[in-house]
């Protein structure tokens, strides 16, 4: 994926946050995105690690979940039970972030295993918090890059839920977030059909055809009929992504 | 009841072979000294319990400590694979390794459960993946007043706890701060546990966001400084992102994954 | 959230006849001060809950707020009865008071299931006595590991959940230190929550056993200075024990205990 | 009561306790006993109050469970579900004190109503702590004056339990503390018997006879063959409570 490929991809998904929500971030694209969205038109958007830190402010991103900044920046840092069963568990947070190494039509997400979970051809890391913040955000943004090889007609293993096997299934696995709002990638964005509950495509970015979009995706990929096109990453995202990419790290605060 | 001895005879007394092993530290106080010293000390046939296996399971499993891992998340956090425990997993090197998988709320709840002497704990979780159709201790209880249907998964009571902290006094009372993760949790689900701390002070001052746990349910305490790196301590040093990246080259192939455990490790002299 | 208003505001526009309405504080930071505001504005027919109903919940029991108390420990600490709340129990007065009764233990998984969005909560409790004949809010569950059979109680989630805290900066975030009970479960249990603070400060500056609670989980802030008294507030002034005891007398007998209200809580202004 | 006998008890309840262990205790005559032997023969007693200290080390007697003081003096302050579920449910605390208005035969209490329970004609406090106090800690030590009133042969309502009906019902209960070992008076000292597990007088306080105590007994009462009699309060041991009772209150450490 090119580097501007890459860029648009987390403007487009600092831009699918509104200032003043929670939001729980997992490491990556997912904190480039948020922390990025923080930086710009969110400056009050809390953000929950899952290291047990509540509305972090780092100035450079972090390379772990865990990072000295994250709890030196937090409004508070609580243990690590209580940020699941207190914060996630009840549905307090707007926005889940994910990422996955797969991804289908129900945008349910692999992040576990490919080839077999026995034999796997390649074991990823695994679940980690997606399973509960898939199930329990009130919605759920996924970053992922498109190509056949992640956008798959079968997952290989089911790591967290989307829409399940479709209309209805959230609701009769108890899951009570409201599950998948938007995909996006470095093609495009796509979101659930309100009624079969499959994945769109709706938006595509600069310089990106549907026909590009469609032959990185391993099903046949239904594409809107007002499909637009997202806006380029304006001087302002981009300068923003560059410092926050760009700060240096700095060392623990001393005792 | 916290006596504090050397890391050494701490983990010999400690651990034993066949022993469940829980290493808690969420990306910060990662306990490295403790696990090197198991490695070196050459235990064999562990269960080894983490949600975050990070470099030092990485490290143990590749040197053949482990015959399982109960575990969450198996990955260099920002880096991209734990090799050597995708080469016991996809080939089997050095030995096969069954692993139990869970997510992070899940294992955390089981620690819990077994930090508060129940049997269980209830959460919402695991509903629809492909989790508990490969991980036996992922059940589902019913509530008795509304009928709902939640997923159980079973206490968490490792023979051994172990984790770092950053002071200790001479009583052995503990003090962490920062990022505390489950390892208040990790001590008190525990059989026998052992703290490792990078200072053994007087008398301890509660700080902000401290944490303490009283000499008497620790089982021993280990004076060893730097004891979390390449991970961080609180106030006392940064993580080290820059060995969590070299780290990917080095544990790639098994040789120089050897070789790098023999001249840091296997030779180093026990704190 | 975390909006800071004056008192009487708050109460009249998070406190309606008939809600069920938690007030914590465990011996320290008890909410008088919101106490006192809900009896001024005649609230009606309330489910009073608190482990402790301690002078307050007595206070607002003898006015006639209450229709039902669940609790689980009602005297006066280290003196003796609660007369109002065993004159309403006992006789009726000043009308019939339901009361559904629980242990610490019992009451306390309670609100920790509400703040954890779980309908229920396991614990080691209540086997062999009197209070699950009585209690209809206690049942079994079994583990679906080990068969064993423990006690299950159900979520709580009152309406309005309102405790007392040392401080609130101007957006609304929270902190409190010293004993902090089930002051936090209780705000995150509660559909609407209210904060009582000694001070309003421009920045927390994270204390020593200080306990955080971001503004976007807080409902409303009000400041009322001394809002725990007789209670005490750790780091601004002691508990009155001489008020605790001087509380036997005045309550001990109906129209002493109309006067006393008359003269110290009707006729005083609202803060 | 006579204040000599309320020494006597507070001493003999004191001297129940061994230095090292830890102590749940609850406020009134128990945090006496317990703070007596911190002052005298145990100084490393770690005592626990529900209120979430562990560790306190008062230097007056409190008068609740919550005062200032056992928060600036204890070892560490958890909140209150932890202190319950991590710290007494799993059995972690040796002795666990309990007082009450009624006990029976077999060491169960009330504290809960005298009649009726829909139409009491006492409504006491409640059980509080007591049921789990009773069903977790490895041992429970009962303080209770002794009269007919308190030593019944029937409780009115049950608030926690001692040996239930008799042997094997704890263990049919699933209470896995070792429940009450042994039950402190003004009078002397009972202790259950290990095959009956009633409750069997072993000591007399200086001054009492057996006599005195079957006629403040609600049951006809077992007296152990070889009854011993309670060594007198040393000076050391008064010295020490009229030490704690007359502590001034002290105001909360300021900011």
């Amino acid at each position: 994926m090119s580097a501007a490929s890459g860029d648009m991809m987390a403007v487009a998904a600092a831009r699918a946050l509104s200032d003043g929500q929670s939001c729980f971030v997992g490491i990556g694209a997912p904190s480039t995105a948020a922390n990025l969205a923080r930086a710009t038109h969110a400056p009050r958007l809390a953000l929950i690690y899952e290291s047990g830190c509540i509305g972090s402010k780092p100035t450079r991103l972090p390379l772990s979940i865990g990072d000295g900044e994250l709890a030196e920046t937090a409004d508070a840092v609580v243990p690590v039970p209580e940020i699941f069963a207190y914060w996630l568990q009840p549905g307090r947070i707007d926005v889940g972030f994910l990422g996955a190494a797969q991804l289908d039509r129900f945008a349910n997400l692999n992040s576990t295993v490919i080839g077999s979970y026995r034999v796997p051809t390649t074991r990823l890391p695994g679940a980690g918090g997606a399973p509960e913040i898939a199930g329990c955000c009130k919605q759920v943004l996924v970053m992922i890059r498109q190509s056949r090889r992640s956008f798959v007609s079968q997952l290989d293993f089911r790591t967290s839920v989307g829409f399940g096997d479709g209309p209805g299934d959230r609701a009769r696995l108890g899951l009570r977030g409201g599950g998948p709002a938007m995909v996006i990638t470095d093609l495009g964005v796509l979101v659930p059909d309100p009624d079969s509950c499959e994945l769109v495509l709706t938006r595509i970015h600069p310089g990106v055809e549907p026909d590009d979009v469609r032959a990185a995706t391993g099903w046949d990929l239904q594409v809107s009929a007002d499909l637009s096109r997202t806006e380029a990453p304006t001087e302002e995202e981009l300068a923003a992504l560059r410092r926050l990419q760009q700060a240096e790290e700095v060392p623990v605060a001393g005792r | 009841m916290g006596v504090i001895m050397p890391l050494s005879e701490a983990v010999e007394s400690m651990v034993h072979d066949g022993d469940t092993v829980a290493m808690e530290g969420f990306t910060h106080l990662i306990p490295f000294a403790a696990g090197h010293e198991i490695i070196r000390q050459g235990r064999r046939h562990l269960t080894l319990v983490r949600l975050t296996p990070d470099l030092i399971f990485d490290q143990m499993i590749g040197m053949g400590c482990a015959d399982k891992l109960v575990f969450s998340w198996g990955g260099n956090p920002g880096v991209g694979s734990l090799h050597r425990f995708r080469d016991a997993v996809e080939r089997g090197w050095p030995h096969p390794l069954e692993i139990e998988e869970h997510s992070h709320a899940g294992l955390t709840a089981r620690y819990v459960a077994g930090a508060s002497g129940l049997p269980f704990a209830v959460l919402r979780g695991y509903a629809g993946t492909g989790l508990p159709g490969q991980t036996g201790t992922i059940a589902t209880v019913t509530c008795p007043f509304t009928g709902e249907e939640l997923a159980a998964v079973p206490a968490l009571n490792p023979d051994v706890g172990i984790v770092h902290a950053q002071q200790a006094d001479r009583e052995g009372n503990v003090q962490m701060w920062g990022i505390t993760g489950v390892q208040k949790e990790t001590i008190l689900a525990s059989s026998r546990s052992l703290v490792t701390v990078e200072e053994v002070v007087d008398r301890l001052e509660l700080r902000p966001g401290g944490v303490i746990i009283p000499s008497w349910v620790v089982g021993a305490v280990a004076h060893a400084p730097g004891g979390s790196r390449p991970s961080y301590a609180a106030g006392y040093y940064p993580r080290d992102n820059d060995f969590y990246q070299a780290w990917d080259p080095i544990s790639r192939e098994r040789d120089t994954f050897s070789g790098w455990m023999r001249d840091h490790v296997l030779q180093a002299v026990p704190s």
